[in-house]
């Protein structure tokens, strides 16, 4: 069994509890165990990019620091690990403000970027193998049409990401594939839908995730799949759609037959 | 250490005619600039410079010691700097062995193209030696500027 | 007495804006031996030789030293002025105080203070030059090409019509490279076929000219006039010169799924195959992944349907050496691959294709017979995006940095082409910039604008989106309007950029040649050298160099034959004096200068010598071969004892050199 | 011992196939011995020693007798057959001319050594089981055997004789020895400790020349050092940069010939250990480019003759031990 | 123009505008390319003249949804939604000027809404 530093982010305590619940358990199965650091700090929600920010990449830097015991830090969430392997990729390249990092949170050492940032699907990928996650399943989705939803903040910047060709990407496919169902391809799959531009422009939102539905839809999915809990509020609310939305672990619960006892 | 802020060091740098030399004639064209204190020496080859040239230049004051050829497999005459780079190899061990500064000599392979390169290393390199400061171990007293 | 004069060359503002010219020439006057030093305004010209050539003569003048630019540009310059001045050229030594000092320092006094050292060491060295004279190596009167496109046909032609015989390598079973792909040519669309076909039949009918197609180079020896290569010719399973290319084989073969690289791709050949119609040599080949005799023993069938018994199950790999005189280089380009361009769908939507692509499927030789149909569902396009530089013009590892240059022009072409053919289909070019610097460039682009009403829009496609229904979404910018775009298109073109064929990496470094960081190879001067590398007898020819069109490419290709042509001319060559000579005397015979010389140039002989005590005794010694020494130096490092030594850049000359630096 | 090897080089002599022995002459005293050509019986029989101190290695006088008329005897010690070896590949030894016999070789014994023990006035010294019986003009002393052993010998790397037309005695193996110990002890020290420590040793270098003059890989015709055309030519070590140089240039001269036979350091009047500068060459050419023993063979390639495409760079000098 | 701010933009987006070769590929991918009033390579070019003025009185620098599809798809390697950024935390660094005010989230919630999506607005929106 490898042990991970597993990092769940604010939202999967609240409104994303089955992204979050479903991974834990579906990690037991599959021979991983999670840890979770003690009074871990939202990551901020998104990665300010500019040079001479510090205080921004502060907890991310935290949680890094925390993922240095174990193998390397699992998110589930897209943008938590979005805004975590951007630090990371960052804080190794920039040497100044690794120091300054130091300086803020009074390291001995400064963090130069040394832990390994692992999703979920990466760790399933990489370290489960899709192989053998297709061996374990026990409810396959037999004929059934998933669409991925990568949105942005799971492949983009991918200098950074580093997860997947970002114009054209595999690993949700070939999860779906690995729990028995049928990946739908269609071009909005890399596409935003609209982010927290919800919070004021409904219609923008509507836009940008109605194109993103109608365009799975019209590629004949069934279901669509996401690891954000804010595209997957996107995608039901504001998109005008009917589509199921799924968080990909509930799938991969489902497919292991853990939903039956989550439910309980 | 002291550090001498206005020691300016001499530095000599042997440059094979094919690669280097041209290498660093484009960093000129391109005006990329590089120190005052690299000059350079024209040999054929990476392989014609003798550990006795890298020597005598300690001897007559230089502070540090740079060859640049062509990169391996891409030598004008074939196998040249195959030859350089285990002569010289052996070479700076033996000077390392003998205790003397290791950031002293290099070897760095630049090509025709590699102007930004070329200027790029004797940067790196002037400062390197300039840091160590003037060179005591290898130098000959009836040589030293006064 | 050394009479040494020193020029100092101002190079209009080039060297004297940054180097204190005057002080510089009075600083070296000061130095033993110097008679004479004087600045002048361009020293390279022809006032500026004949000021040299006086004051050899008026001095009498046993050295020169230049202080100008680099030897690499005129150090021939100076040494044939001296030498018409009655002066031994080897005695004239450069100091390069632009490239390596104006052109890089900034402050006046710093570089005046470095020239002058500079100067300095070249003085220092010229006193220890002495007057060297160039031998004669003879030249093989036969020329190799590489690469069996327009651009090695061109020379080979070229070559063979000048008398000389040519071998042409080409790795793949026939001649004709990209060109052979082409459907039509701008800017006056003729057909490409029309015009290549009958130089690949003229070359395979030249009695100079041999091809030895399906081959490829395995080793080269040697120097300029004397190359040493091995020609590795693939097995093809099919005997050369029993083939009639009756075709029957390729008809008759039952595994017929395998892609056709000829048409990129987009229909299928046989395991036997003949790559089209008018292929030189017109021989079939069995492709060995495909075959089903090869890979398991089970069919022949082709073997049974050959009339002449030309089919060889058991044909090997074989090797031949052959020497030349003179090697081009013309191993042509590629277009990208296209896997990190995914945005335009190019992976997954077969609609999305590329230029080549699109000259495949509107040639009449294509997979639809020159009816230009969508690959998806083979129904006419009524919309048809173009998109440029897709690659070309980048700035990050995906692409490459530079402009693939033929673009503009056979997208023009395209667009002109299907508009012709079908003026129910709109056309949409989105550029970012048109580049058509080129005879009748311009006007063929604008007739495609004017007359044929191909849209150009001054933009970049975004994203491409295949849609359920068939049709493409393109996402573009419109940046004379400042809009974005969205066009319901049938098919999208991508002009992919183009890069060196990756077989000329590896083939640069058994020639000892450069490349740039493309692997474009290096020519020896940008201007005044385009055809020649720097590695002597080693010419360029087409786009290996860089890109380049088919006008181009052709005018490159005759250049590079007169250059060949020029070499092979010579019965012999003069060599380069700057050899090693052993110093009798000093040789221990220990064979260690033997065994680093890349050329086999050291040979030894036992000889008798007088011995100080006037014994004599018989020694083992090492002599040099001028003829065949290139003047490495390797072996004055590997002797121990110090016999061997290097004209030109002698043991004490360097050491002079570093003296002269260090002081 | 001496005796066997006697006997056969006067019956060699006497069958003609040699006519010239070479060999060690005794001196004034038992340790003083000195490399000898002997051409009759009667001086063989006079004045032919081998005994615990003929330590001269006998390979490099063969460069100029095997040049002579006639055939020469030589009489090789395992490490003298190195030598022998690497100077044949090196076309230096004319091996017709020469008949090789391979005798066992040391411990041999150092007299310094003996001195060091505060013992003078020797006449005579005999190894009885392993006990050195040291007859004095003051007496009779004794020391173990191995206190005295030579540091040539005490380092010895191999007991095989690479190359011999007959043996007398057996013939022995390549021995696993530990002389690259003090090479390390001064890699794992710092820059300045081993720059301290070179210039200790180096600074007592007097320039005779006896290091070059013994070395067989030192056997130019004319030593660069000596040739006012080289540019380099010193007469004395004027200045501690002439130390460095000499012997920087002549280690690197020998760099993947030198088969570590440690004449150098043995005749060096001032204790220099220069044989680890040698050692220090073979130490890197053996982890850099593969296991070499100049002289092993007359046809494999020297080290610094040859080159590997994926050979190392020079910055893993920079990369290893200690700055 | 102002020199200092052009300067500190430049600082901050760590982004050398005059690498752009004016092809617009990153306004053609642009998802929010119709509620803005200056399209990602305005912003690039404006920047790059120093017209600075403008582009931190416009709305549009809260139409940016930091999707980075600019950045990715971008062949120069000219990062616009960097500059954008830099841009926006300069508006939004100046006193008073937060675009996003705690009194007006309240309004804004609905019972499903993440509060993941109420801190990134934060983060973009609020210094």
């Amino acid at each position: 069994m490898e042990t991970f530093t597993y990092y769940p982010g604010c939202t999967l305590r609240t409104k994303a509890k089955e992204l979050d619940t479903y991974a834990r358990a579906a990690a037991e199965v599959l021979g991983i165990s999670l840890v979770e650091p003690e009074n871990w700090q939202c990551c901020g929600g998104a990665y300010t990019t500019a040079t001479n920010e510090v205080s921004t990449k502060l907890s991310a830097v935290r949680t890094l620091m925390a993922g240095k015991e174990t193998k390397g830090l699992v998110t589930v969430c897209s943008a938590c690990h979005n805004v975590i392997k951007q630090t990371n990729y960052d804080i190794a390249r920039n040497e100044a403000m690794a120091v300054k990092v130091q300086r803020y949170l009074g390291l001995e050492e400064a963090y130069k970027g040394e832990t390994m940032v692992y999703h979920y699907l990466e760790l399933l990928r990489d370290v489960v193998g899709f192989d053998k996650l297709k061996e374990k399943v026990v409810n396959p989705f037999k004929g059934k049409k998933i669409a991925a939803y990568y949105g942005c903040l799971l492949l983009r910047p991918s200098k950074a990401l580093a997860m997947d060709n970002p114009e054209n990407p595999v690993i949700m496919e070939d999860f779906i594939r690995a729990i028995g169902g049928t990946p739908v391809i269609y071009a909005q799959r890399n596409e935003c839908c609209g982010g927290y531009i919800t919070m004021e422009d409904k219609a923008q939102a509507a836009k940008r995730s109605g194109a993103v539905m109608a365009s799975a839809e019209e590629m004949g999915a069934d279901m669509i799949i996401t690891a954000c809990p804010l595209c997957l509020y996107n995608l039901k609310k504001n998109s005008g759609s009917d589509m199921p939305v799924y968080y990909f672990t509930e799938l991969l619960a489902e497919a292991l037959g853990l939903k039956e006892d989550g439910n309980e | 250490m002291q550090v001498n802020e206005n020691f300016e060091p001499v530095i000599v740098a042997f440059c094979c005619n094919w690669c280097s030399y041209a290498g660093a004639d484009l960093s000129g064209t391109n005006r990329l600039n590089y120190p005052t204190n690299v000059k350079i020496i024209r040999v054929p080859c990476s392989c014609r410079v003798n550990p006795i040239f890298i020597l005598r230049a300690f001897q007559r004051g230089a502070d540090g010691v740079i060859i640049c050829g062509c990169h391996p497999g891409d030598c004008h005459y074939t196998s040249g700097n195959y030859f350089t780079r285990r002569r010289i190899t052996l070479l700076y061990s033996m000077l390392d062995f003998l205790g003397i500064e290791r950031n002293r000599t290099r070897l760095e392979w630049v090509s025709a193209a590699e102007g930004a390169k070329f200027a790029a290393v004797m940067n790196q390199f002037t400062e390197d030696v300039r840091k160590l400061g003037p060179n005591r171990r290898l130098e000959d007293l009836r040589c030293r500027k006064q | 007495m050394q009479r040494i004069g020193v020029f100092v060359c101002h190079c209009g503002t080039n060297i004297a804006a940054t180097v204190d010219v005057k002080a510089v020439a009075q600083a070296l006057a000061n130095e033993p031996g110097v008679v004479i030093s004087q600045d002048y305004q361009y020293m390279c010209s022809e006032s500026g030789q004949d000021l040299v050539k006086a004051a050899i003569k008026e001095h009498n003048l046993s050295g020169v030293v230049v202080c100008s630019c680099s030897p690499r540009m005129h150090e021939n310059t100076f040494r044939k002025a001296a030498s018409a001045a009655g002066l031994n050229p080897y005695l004239v030594e450069i100091a390069n105080i632009r490239e390596q000092c104006s052109w890089i320092h900034k402050d006046i006094a710093s570089a005046t203070e470095k020239a002058v050292v500079l100067g300095k060491a070249a003085v220092a060295k010229v006193h220890l030059n002495t007057p060297l004279t160039a031998g004669e190596s003879p030249v093989v009167k036969r020329a190799l090409v590489i690469g069996g496109g327009i651009a090695g046909i061109q020379t080979a032609l070229d070559i063979a019509e000048a008398g000389f015989e040519v071998d042409i390598v080409e790795k793949e079973p026939t001649i004709g490279g990209k060109m052979a792909q082409i459907d039509k040519t701008f800017p006056t669309l003729d057909c490409a076929a029309c015009i290549l076909t009958p130089k690949m039949v003229e070359a395979a009918q030249n009695e100079k000219i041999t091809i030895h197609s399906f081959s490829e180079i395995s080793d080269v020896k040697g120097f300029v006039g004397n190359f040493t290569v091995t020609i590795k010719k693939k097995a093809r399973f099919v005997d050369e010169t029993k083939c009639t290319g009756c075709g029957l084989c390729t008809e008759k073969c039952p595994m017929k799924k395998v892609p056709n690289e000829f048409n990129m791709g987009l229909d299928n050949r046989t395991a036997v195959y003949i790559p089209f119609t008018q292929a030189v040599p017109k021989v079939a080949t069995i492709d060995p992944n495909y075959c089903m005799m090869l890979k398991n023993g089970k069919c022949g069938i082709c073997s049974k349907v050959c009339s002449v018994g030309a089919i060889d199950y058991k044909q090997t790999d074989r090797f031949v050496e052959q020497k030349y005189g003179a090697i081009v280089v013309a191993t042509g380009f590629n277009p990208i691959k296209l896997d990190k361009y995914d945005e335009f769908a190019y992976s997954w939507c077969p609609d999305v294709v590329t230029s080549l692509e699109l000259e495949r499927l509107m040639n009449a030789a294509g997979p639809n017979g020159g009816t230009l149909l969508r690959p998806s569902d083979k129904k006419h396009p009524h919309t048809i995006v173009f998109v440029q530089c897709v690659g070309s013009r980048c700035d990050d590892e995906k692409g490459k940095p530079y402009c693939s240059k033929i673009c503009c022009m056979y997208t023009a072409k395209h667009a002109m082409l299907i508009r012709e053919k079908y003026p129910d289909t709109e056309v949409y070019v989105f550029y970012i910039d048109v580049r058509t610097p080129g005879k009748n460039f311009d006007e063929f682009y604008r007739r495609a604008v004017e007359q044929y009403g191909v849209h150009y829009i001054k933009g970049m496609v975004g994203k491409v989106s295949p849609k359920a229904d068939g049709t493409i979404d393109v996402q573009a910018s419109d940046l004379l309007s400042n809009e974005q775009l969205h066009i319901d298109a049938d098919m999208v073109v991508l002009a992919a950029a183009i890069e060196p064929d990756k077989t000329a990496r590896p083939l640069a470094t058994m020639l000892t040649t450069q490349m740039d960081t493309n692997d474009f190879f290096t020519e020896a001067h940008p201007k005044l050298r385009p055809v020649e590398s720097a590695t002597a007898g080693i010419f360029l020819s087409g786009a290996c160099q860089g890109p380049k069109d088919i006008p181009e490419t052709v005018a490159q290709a005759s250049a590079a034959a007169a250059k060949a042509i020029g070499l092979l001319c010579k019965n012999s060559i003069t060599c380069n004096p700057c050899v090693a000579h052993s110093d009798e005397l000093m040789c221990n015979g220990c064979s260690a200068c033997e065994k680093v010389c890349p050329y086999g140039a050291i040979t030894y002989q036992d000889k008798e010598f007088r011995m100080p005590d006037r014994t004599t005794a018989i020694r083992r010694v090492a002599s040099v071969n001028p003829a065949v020494c290139q003047g490495c130096g390797a072996c004055t490092v590997a002797c121990p004892s110090g016999a061997m030594d290097l004209n030109g850049f002698s043991n004490s000359q360097i050491m002079s050199e570093v003296d002269a630096i260090c002081k | 011992m001496q005796e066997a090897m006697i006997k056969r080089a006067k019956e060699l002599l006497a069958d003609g196939t040699v006519n010239r022995v070479m060999g060690w002459k005794k001196g004034e005293f038992v340790y003083d011995t000195t490399p000898a050509v002997f051409e009759t019986a009667e001086e063989l029989e006079k004045e032919f020693v081998c005994n615990d101190f003929t330590q001269a290695n006998l390979s490099k006088y063969l460069i100029k007798e095997s040049r002579k008329e006639g055939k020469i005897l030589a009489f090789l010690k395992p490490c003298d057959t190195y030598s022998f070896n690497q100077l044949l590949k090196e076309h230096r030894i004319i091996r017709e001319n020469v008949y090789v016999i391979g005798i066992p070789g040391g411990p041999k014994l150092d007299m310094e050594k003996i001195k060091a023990k505060g013992i003078s006035g020797i006449l005579d010294v005999k190894n009885e089981n392993f006990t050195l019986k040291i007859e004095t003009l003051y007496g009779t002393e004794t020391m173990p055997f191995y206190e005295a052993v030579s540091g040539k010998c005490a380092d010895c790397k191999s007991k095989k004789h690479v190359v011999y037309d007959e043996l007398i005695g057996e013939d022995g193996d390549v021995l696993a020895s530990r002389r690259f110990d003090m090479v390390e002890k001064l890699e794992n020290m710092t820059s300045q400790e081993r720059y301290d420590f070179w210039r200790g040793e180096l600074s007592k270098c007097i320039r005779c020349n006896a290091c070059r003059n013994v070395c067989p890989a030192c056997t130019c015709e004319n030593c660069v050092f000596d040739n006012p055309k080289s540019g380099i030519d010193q007469k004395a070590a004027a200045d501690s940069f002439e130390e460095n140089m000499f012997h920087i240039i002549r280690a690197f001269h020998v760099a993947g010939r030198c088969t570590d036979c440690g004449e150098c350091s043995r005749v060096c009047p001032q204790n220099i250990p220069l044989h680890l500068l040698n050692r220090k060459f073979i130490k890197d050419i053996n982890s850099l480019y593969g296991e070499y023993q100049a002289g092993a063979d007359t046809t494999s390639k020297c080290p610094l003759t040859d080159y590997d495409t994926d050979d190392c760079e020079p910055s893993i000098v920079h990369e290893r031990g200690v700055e | 123009m102002n020199k200092n701010e052009k300067d500190w933009i430049d600082i901050t987006s760590g982004v050398n505008v005059r690498k752009c070769m004016r092809c617009g590929k990153c306004t053609a991918t642009c998802p929010s390319y119709a509620e803005m009033e200056y399209h990602p390579h305005q912003f690039v070019y404006m920047v790059e003249k120093g017209d600075i003025e403008p582009l931190l009185n416009s709305d549009s620098l809260y139409k940016c949804l930091t999707c980075f599809a600019c950045v990715e798809r971008c062949p120069r390697g000219v990062e616009p939604a960097k500059v954008v950024e830099a841009v926006r935390l300069t508006a939004v660094r100046k006193q008073g000027n937060n675009h996003l005010i705690p009194d007006q989230i309240p309004a804004m919630l609905d019972d499903d809404m993440p509060q993941q999506a109420i801190v990134t607005a934060f983060r973009k929106y609020t210094k």
